[in-house]
């Protein structure tokens, strides 16, 4: 039996390349169910959401009058919300990594199902800044919705933990980040810059501040940071600086999971498997298998997918993933990596690093 | 505090070096045609990939790719214009449209060539710190300031001293008279989209090498450019200058003295506080009759 | 020398010129009058190439030139002075002036011929530096008249030109054209004040309804006898 | 004649269309969109067309009214239909906020609304409180079930904005047919001209914009209610210009059904036949059609399609 | 009725209109001329309100204007036509009038519509296309109608008989004498021809450099030496 599978995903717009990331671990994840699990194959129908929320309702709805039995995808907590909550109203299940705000666990949708959440990225972070012994830090955010609420509730636990911390938010239209660079050298003089924006803001973080070289002792950041693909198309800003990660780099996939992932990526794709691609894959093949139990159970049309993936209890390429009440996944935790070199080492935490964090060390 | 501050004025300025760069090539075709190009700024962003593609295949630093950028650029430049000058009807608020199809077009085509991956140079002289004193700036950001005031003082003698700039100016203010005169309007019109696309190409690579692109920014510096354009008053070159000197000088104090996430809102504050006090811009002409 | 026959012209669907043929002879000064409304700019335009033609041909020298684009006259020696609303309104007075010698071969001239033009309507000389726009009408007249003398034409076309003039300047004027027209330059003057113009005219065509009605030497003119049939209600 | 037509096509829009379609909600819900678009569009081409201002920045009225009518229902527990009228009237109060701008021509005004949005955007971000900042507000309540129709459906809320595109277009037509619709169409190319003849041009052209924030404001409540979510960027988005103006210069936007029919013909064909042949770059095809439209009929489609009519006939 | 006291028009530095002071009294009318650049159209401006003047007083039936917006002296009884025509544009020539009409005076009445295009003589034209169709003669009615149209008590005329063919002029000039009568009001006239504003106007003010230089009946006036040599020219001799 074929089963349609909704993917909803930004491939233009402003969130064109970490949608078009998380779509390819979508495709990667269709390609190894269908290979491994002869009996149910899933056919992915995409449909684009131009990184905007009424487009993405719209996704949803052409997906449903198209008969898919459930959506993976969603990237921005902005976009998923209105577009889980249509899901919700059309009884399809909606499972996502694209969105780590609070408030989308919170509207209580019954058939919403999430792998990551912001206080995975917390602990990362805050784990890493303890192992460092930071005292001081400074915070740079963009005023987008994800990350002011991750450098919100950073900056309230360190600040309960006795450290100093300054929040400098920044509107997304930003682009010389020079003058609050300056004012973090001259004002803050912090131990630890962290950074919570995107890439076009960590960039031009790392540029302001290679010029004016700040008296800190680490840069930290945290999604699509600590990269590969980063390490090599900004060799002189990534040095030294950490990020959040799944896997260090050249990744070691041990286990069969692991391996299957990265050939059949490096064979769809004729490249290296990044970080939004592992966070796709791994809602879309729990999806799979709980269509596929549900299937052989007869329930799809009855709720079954639901509550097959609320029994889900496994260890995946991101840690071991379980469904709260809520959707939530309480185990999430984020690793940190650092950029040693053209390698990306795990450092936090101790039972999953890869090597020593070098400390303090700065890209210039 | 002062070496804060000084340090801001010091950013301002060179961003607004760069924001006047982006803006000259609208301003331009704007001032001379009354034609606003909502192309301009993937013009500008098709530069700019054009400088990550000669950069990243060929490993050439990215001022090398200005004559590769404006070949290409000066041809789109070229088809807008035969686009614009088929407009005979409500060519104000049509070429608006017409352009805006033409920009939806390269953000598209933009896309689908080079995908969504954000690009930046990685040329490690441009990024070099230059020190002065208290006053820090990246080598790229003088460089192409430099580039910046040069390439508007030539457009400024261009289009006041020499014949062909003054046709451009006679052939907006009256087309028919223009020709009475000896002037070809629709070669000239050309021109003018051609020192458009020149402009654009300069400012695309200079974006590249000192800024971070991605294929849907296009919009956003169109609009900065615009805004630019108005403050400064329309058809002023100088007046371009003084706008985005303004505008960078304002964002950065902003940011030292308030906060960072007002920047965008001073910004446009300022646009507005600028229009109310002087109606026509900067350095714009006042009322003429009739 | 300037051979205007069986020309129509007109606005899109709306003809305004009936087959209308005129001759400009080289060295003189033809007048064209008529009623508001007959046609008169219209033929100006025609000849400029501003208008199509749609039926007839218009030769200089025996060469058409019906279909010739506009901007090439000024190569060809030929120059209108439009009326006063066709001037340059943001740029300077002395600007407007310099881009009457735009075709290169007038270029070197530019200073001797804005001191001509200065000399003959020293208004403008006040004035140089005010955006036209701002001008007064009869100014702004001024300009249009001194812009088309820059280029030195051969062959000039003139559309009212005292038109908002005091009269102390129509004076001038005409004294200007008879000065034009004794160097031994070609002209083409469109003038309601038919009393002044014929007065300086070698020959007379009338225009009326977009025809030609009337095709006279100057001389054999007898300005009551033609108001009284060609204007009068 | 012309008035049979209006009524054979209020039939067609109210009774054929649901009839037909309203059992696949997802085209049902493209419609819905489209006409959202298509009333902001007419809000737009009204501020254009009687008072010769084109207008960069109509997202902000979209946006406050979406925001003052999800807060006054959410918190002020207001009715959902009270609310889409206190969401015109923020708009009409943010417009009032932007008077001084009417001093300001062309291009000039143009821009200065569009920093107007800007600004609305960036409080609706800082202003945490009360707009829910970046994260924006979730659960504003949908439209209501009134005698057991569902207006919050996809067919229930068609009626619903179609009724209120109608009643604007019915407004639009009036104001233009009054003679402060003949001063205002005379006063774009000669203001100076209508005003020594006694025409306040200033406050007629303040109350157009009064007007089409109104308009636009209504919409963008309908719109917070309907889609049921609502920050900064979406409300404040780009979009509620762009498309809106591609939509009433494809239909026409001198005319008044033009930019209605302009966004339902353009969204429907993007989303429907672009977005099927080019998943991820459709709208390269929409921009191509749109230069073309620019080209080969620039006053639109309907005047098109009349020309059309003529030569047939 | 229109008392103008010391009022100046300023452009940067130039005086366009300096210290003038004049008055022109109900259903008189007043030949306005001097040279080109005299200040005569900015004059008129400062009157209508297109300019501010930048000193003087400017009283219209006893109660000061200068500070009025442009559409409220219009509704007061100020009318204006344009040297350039400016028709309104999008609309017939009908239109026009009833814009005219409903803005400057409130109400419209259809009756009067009709009068007035027949009596300037565009009765017939009253359905087309205001800017596009009509010929400068009529385009020069319509000035005159739809500054009527608004129910004046002092009309300013600029240069409406300039360009005109002579049987027109002639026409308009009878027009013209008719309408103090007519319509009560009283008009200011700019004109550069001598000979049309001697039989028109029984007073002629003379403006030169901005300033007025000589006020009295056309014959005074224009035997006036400093009139000839700035305005006439040292030839003396006049079509
Ligand atoms: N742009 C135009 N579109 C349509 N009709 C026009 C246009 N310009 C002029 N006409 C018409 O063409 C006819 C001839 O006009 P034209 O200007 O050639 O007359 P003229 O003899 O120069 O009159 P005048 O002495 O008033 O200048 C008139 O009936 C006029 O209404
Ligand atoms: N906005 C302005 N800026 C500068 N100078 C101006 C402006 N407006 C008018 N002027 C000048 O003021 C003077 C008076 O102009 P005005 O139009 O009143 O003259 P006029 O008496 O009507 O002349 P004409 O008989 O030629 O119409 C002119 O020299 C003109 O150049
Ligand atoms: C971790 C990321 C997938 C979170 C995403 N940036 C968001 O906006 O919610
Ligand atoms: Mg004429
Ligand atoms: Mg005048």
């Amino acid at each position: 039996e074929e089963f349609l599978v909704g993917a909803q995903l930004p491939l233009t717009g402003s969130l064109a390349r970490v949608g078009g990331g998380m779509h390819e671990g979508v495709m990667v994840a269709a390609e190894v169910f269908n290979r491994g699990n002869g009996k149910h194959k899933v056919k992915i129908v995409t449909v684009d959401d131009e990184s905007a929320p009424a487009k993405a309702i719209a996704a949803v709805e052409q997906l449903a009058s198209q008969g898919v039995a459930a959506i993976t995808g969603g990237y921005g907590s902005n976009n998923i919300a209105p577009a889980s909550e249509a899901a919700n109203k059309l009884g399809l299940v909606y499972i996502t990594s694209g969105g780590v705000d609070d408030s989308l666990v919170a509207a209580g949708r019954k058939n919403f199902f999430r792998i990551n959440n912001t206080a995975g990225y917390e602990k990362a972070a805050l784990g890493l800044f303890a192992d460092m012994g930071a005292r001081a830090v400074s915070i740079v955010h963009s005023t987008k919705d994800a990350t002011a609420d991750l450098a919100g509730s950073v900056q309230k636990a360190l600040a309960a933990k006795g450290v100093k911390t300054t929040l400098h938010a920044f509107d997304p239209a930003i682009t010389d980040f020079k003058p609050i660079v300056n004012k973090i050298r001259l004002q803050d003089r912090p131990d630890v810059l962290f950074m919570v924006g995107y890439e076009n803001d960590y960039v031009g973080i790392l540029r302001a501040a290679r010029v004016l070289k700040p008296q800190v002792k680490a840069i930290v950041g945290v999604w699509s940071l600590a990269t590969p693909k980063m390490a090599s198309e900004f060799p002189d800003l990534m040095p030294n600086v950490f990020g959040t990660a799944l896997l260090p780099y050249p990744a070691t996939f041990t286990n069969a999971d692991g391996k299957a992932f990265a050939d059949t990526y490096r064979q769809l794709y004729k490249k290296e498997p990044d970080y939004l691609g592992q966070f796709g894959y791994v809602q879309s093949m729990l999806l799979f298998e709980a269509i596929a139990r549900a299937a052989d159970k007869g329930t799809v049309k009855k709720g079954g997918i639901a509550e097959e993936l609320r029994r889900t209890d496994r260890e995946t390429l991101i840690g071991r993933v379980q469904f709260g009440a809520n959707g939530d996944n309480p185990n999430f935790s984020h690793r940190m990596g650092q950029h040693q070199g053209k390698n990306i080492v795990i450092v936090w935490p101790k039972e999953h690093a890869t090597g020593k964090m070098a400390y303090p060390a700065l890209p210039w | 505090m002062t070496e804060l501050v000084l340090q801001a004025l010091y950013s301002g300025l060179l961003q607004g070096g760069s924001y006047a760069l982006i803006a000259l090539g609208l301003a331009l075709v704007f001032g001379t045609m009354r034609v606003i190009n909502l192309a301009h700024g993937e013009l500008v962003l098709l530069a700019a990939y054009i400088a990550f593609t000669v950069e990243s295949r060929l490993g050439w630093p990215p001022v090398a790719a200005i004559p590769a950028a404006v070949v290409v650029v000066c041809a789109a430049a070229v088809a807008v214009h035969g686009i614009v000058s088929r407009i005979r009807h409500d060519r104000e608020i049509n070429s608006l449209i017409a352009t805006f199809g033409i920009g939806v077009i390269l953000t598209n085509a933009i896309l689908l060539t080079w995908s969504a991956d954000v690009r930046s140079t990685s040329s490690a002289w441009l990024q070099e710190a230059l020190v002065m004193g208290p006053l820090y700036a990246m080598r790229g950001e003088l460089v192409f300031f430099g580039a910046s005031v040069a390439l508007m003082g030539a457009l400024w003698w261009w289009l006041a001293k020499s014949w062909h700039g003054r046709a451009v100016r006679a052939v907006s203010s009256n087309r028919d008279a223009a020709q009475l005169m000896g002037i070809p309007p629709g070669r000239t019109e050309l021109v003018s989209f051609i020192v458009a696309g020149i402009l654009a190409a300069c400012a695309g690579v200079a974006l590249y090498s000192v800024g971070v692109i991605q294929p849907a920014m296009g919009a956003a510096l169109t609009v900065k450019a615009f805004i630019i354009t108005v403050l400064a008053g329309v058809g002023s070159i100088p007046g371009v200058l003084l706008g985005a000197l303004l505008l960078g000088v304002t964002e950065a104090l902003t940011v030292t003295l308030a906060s960072s996430a007002l920047q965008e809102l001073a910004g446009m504050g300022l646009f507005l506080l600028v229009l109310f006090v002087l109606p026509n811009g900067l350095l714009g002409a006042a009322g003429r009759r009739g | 020398m300037l051979d205007v026959s069986e020309v129509r012209a007109g606005y899109g669907a709306i003809n305004v010129l009936w087959d209308a043929s005129l001759q400009f002879a080289p060295g003189r000064l033809t007048a064209i009058i008529g009623p508001n409304g007959a046609g008169k700019t219209t033929l100006l335009r025609a000849i400029m190439g501003l208008l199509p033609v749609t039926a007839g041909s218009i030769r200089l020298d025996g060469a058409r030139i019906d279909g010739t684009a506009t901007w090439r006259m000024p190569d060809l020696g030929v120059a209108m002075i439009p009326e006063g609303r066709m001037i340059f309104r943001d740029m300077t007075v002395e600007e407007n002036l310099v881009m009457g010698a735009f075709p290169k071969a007038q270029r070197p001239h530019v200073k001797s011929r804005l001191e001509a033009a200065y000399a003959m309507f020293p208004r403008l000389a006040e004035r140089r530096r005010q955006l036209a726009g701002s001008l007064s009408g009869g100014e702004a007249q001024m300009v249009a008249m001194a812009r088309g003398l820059m280029p030195d034409p051969r062959i000039l076309i003139v559309d009212e030109p005292s038109l908002g003039l005091a009269p102390i300047v129509v004076t001038e004027l005409f004294a200007v054209l008879a000065r034009l027209k004794a160097e031994g330059r070609t002209i083409v003057l469109v003038e309601q004040n038919t009393a002044q113009a014929l007065a300086v005219a070698d020959h007379v065509y009338l225009l009326q309804g977009g025809r030609v009605v009337l095709s006279q030497p100057a001389a054999d003119v007898e300005l009551d006898a033609l108001h009284a049939r060609y204007f009068a209600v | 004649m012309k008035r049979l037509g209006i009524v054979a096509l209020l039939l067609a829009a109210y009774v054929a269309v649901p009839l037909l379609l309203g059992r696949n909600a997802y085209v049902m819900s493209l419609i819905d969109a489209a006409l959202v678009i298509g009333g902001v569009a007419m809000a737009w081409a009204l501020l254009g067309n009687l008072g010769g201002m084109v207008s960069f920045g109509h997202s902000a009225f979209v946006g406050v009214g979406g925001y003052v009518s999800a807060i006054a229902t959410l918190h002020g527990g207001l009715p959902v239909f009270a609310g889409l009228l206190l969401g015109g009237c923020g708009a009409v109060l943010a417009a009032v906020a932007m008077l001084p701008v009417l001093r300001l021509r062309g291009p000039y005004f143009a821009l200065a609304i569009l920093a107007y949005a800007h600004i609305f955007r960036i409080l609706a971000t800082e202003w945490t409180g009360v707009t829910g900042g970046a994260g924006g507000i979730a659960a504003i309540p949908p439209l209501p079930v009134v005698a057991g129709i569902d207006f919050g459906g996809k067919t229930g809320a068609y009626f619903v904005i179609l009724t209120i595109v109608c009643l604007f277009a019915w407004l639009y037509a009036r104001v233009r047919a009054s003679h402060h619709g003949l001063a205002l169409r005379a006063m774009h190319d000669s203001e100076d001209a209508t005003r020594v003849l006694g025409v306040n041009s200033t406050l007629l052209k303040a109350a157009m914009l009064l007007l089409s924030s109104f308009m636009a404001g209504v919409v963008g409540a309908f719109n917070a209610h309907y889609i049921g979510f609502l920050e900064p960027d979406y409300a404040f988005a780009g979009l509620w210009v762009t498309l809106p103006i591609v939509a009433a210069i494809f239909g026409g936007y001198r005319t008044i059904l033009g930019p209605l029919a302009g966004a339902v013909v353009v969204y429907l064909l993007d989303q429907l036949v672009f977005k099927a042949l080019i998943p991820s770059g459709h709208q390269l095809i929409l921009g191509a059609l749109l230069v073309a439209m620019i080209v080969f009929s620039p006053r639109g489609l309907l005047p098109l399609l009349a020309a059309r009519g003529k030569r047939d006939a | 009725m229109l008392e103008l006291d010391n009022v100046t028009v300023r452009f940067g530095g130039l005086a366009a209109v300096d210290d003038v002071s004049l008055r022109a009294s109900p259903g008189e009318v007043l030949g306005l001329v001097g040279p080109n650049g005299a200040g005569k159209t900015t004059l008129f401006n400062a009157i209508s309100g297109l300019v501010r003047p930048s000193a003087g007083a400017i009283r219209f039936h006893g109660a000061d204007v200068a500070r009025q917006p442009m559409f409220r002296r219009a509704r007061l009884g100020i009318g204006r036509t344009f040297q350039i025509p400016q028709p309104l544009h999008q609309l017939t020539v009908r239109e026009n009038l009833v814009v005219a009409q409903r803005f400057g005076t409130g109400k419209v009445d259809d009756a009067r519509i009709a009068e007035l295009l027949d009596f300037t003589g565009l009765a017939g034209k009253d359905g087309r296309d205001a800017a596009t169709s009509l010929a400068l003669t009529e385009l020069k009615a319509l000035e005159v109608a739809k500054a009527l149209a608004t129910g004046p008590k002092l009309l300013l005329l600029d240069e409406v008989l300039a360009g005109l063919e002579t049987a027109a002029k002639r026409r308009f000039m009878a027009m013209l004498r008719e309408l103090p009568d007519r319509f009560g009001v009283g008009i200011v006239i700019i004109e550069h021809d001598i000979e049309t504003i001697s039989a028109l106007c029984p007073r002629v003010a003379v403006l030169d450099f901005g300033r007025l230089i000589a006020d009295g009946a056309p014959a005074d006036v224009f035997r006036d030496p400093e009139v000839m040599r700035s305005y006439v020219g040292a030839g003396g001799k006049h079509a």
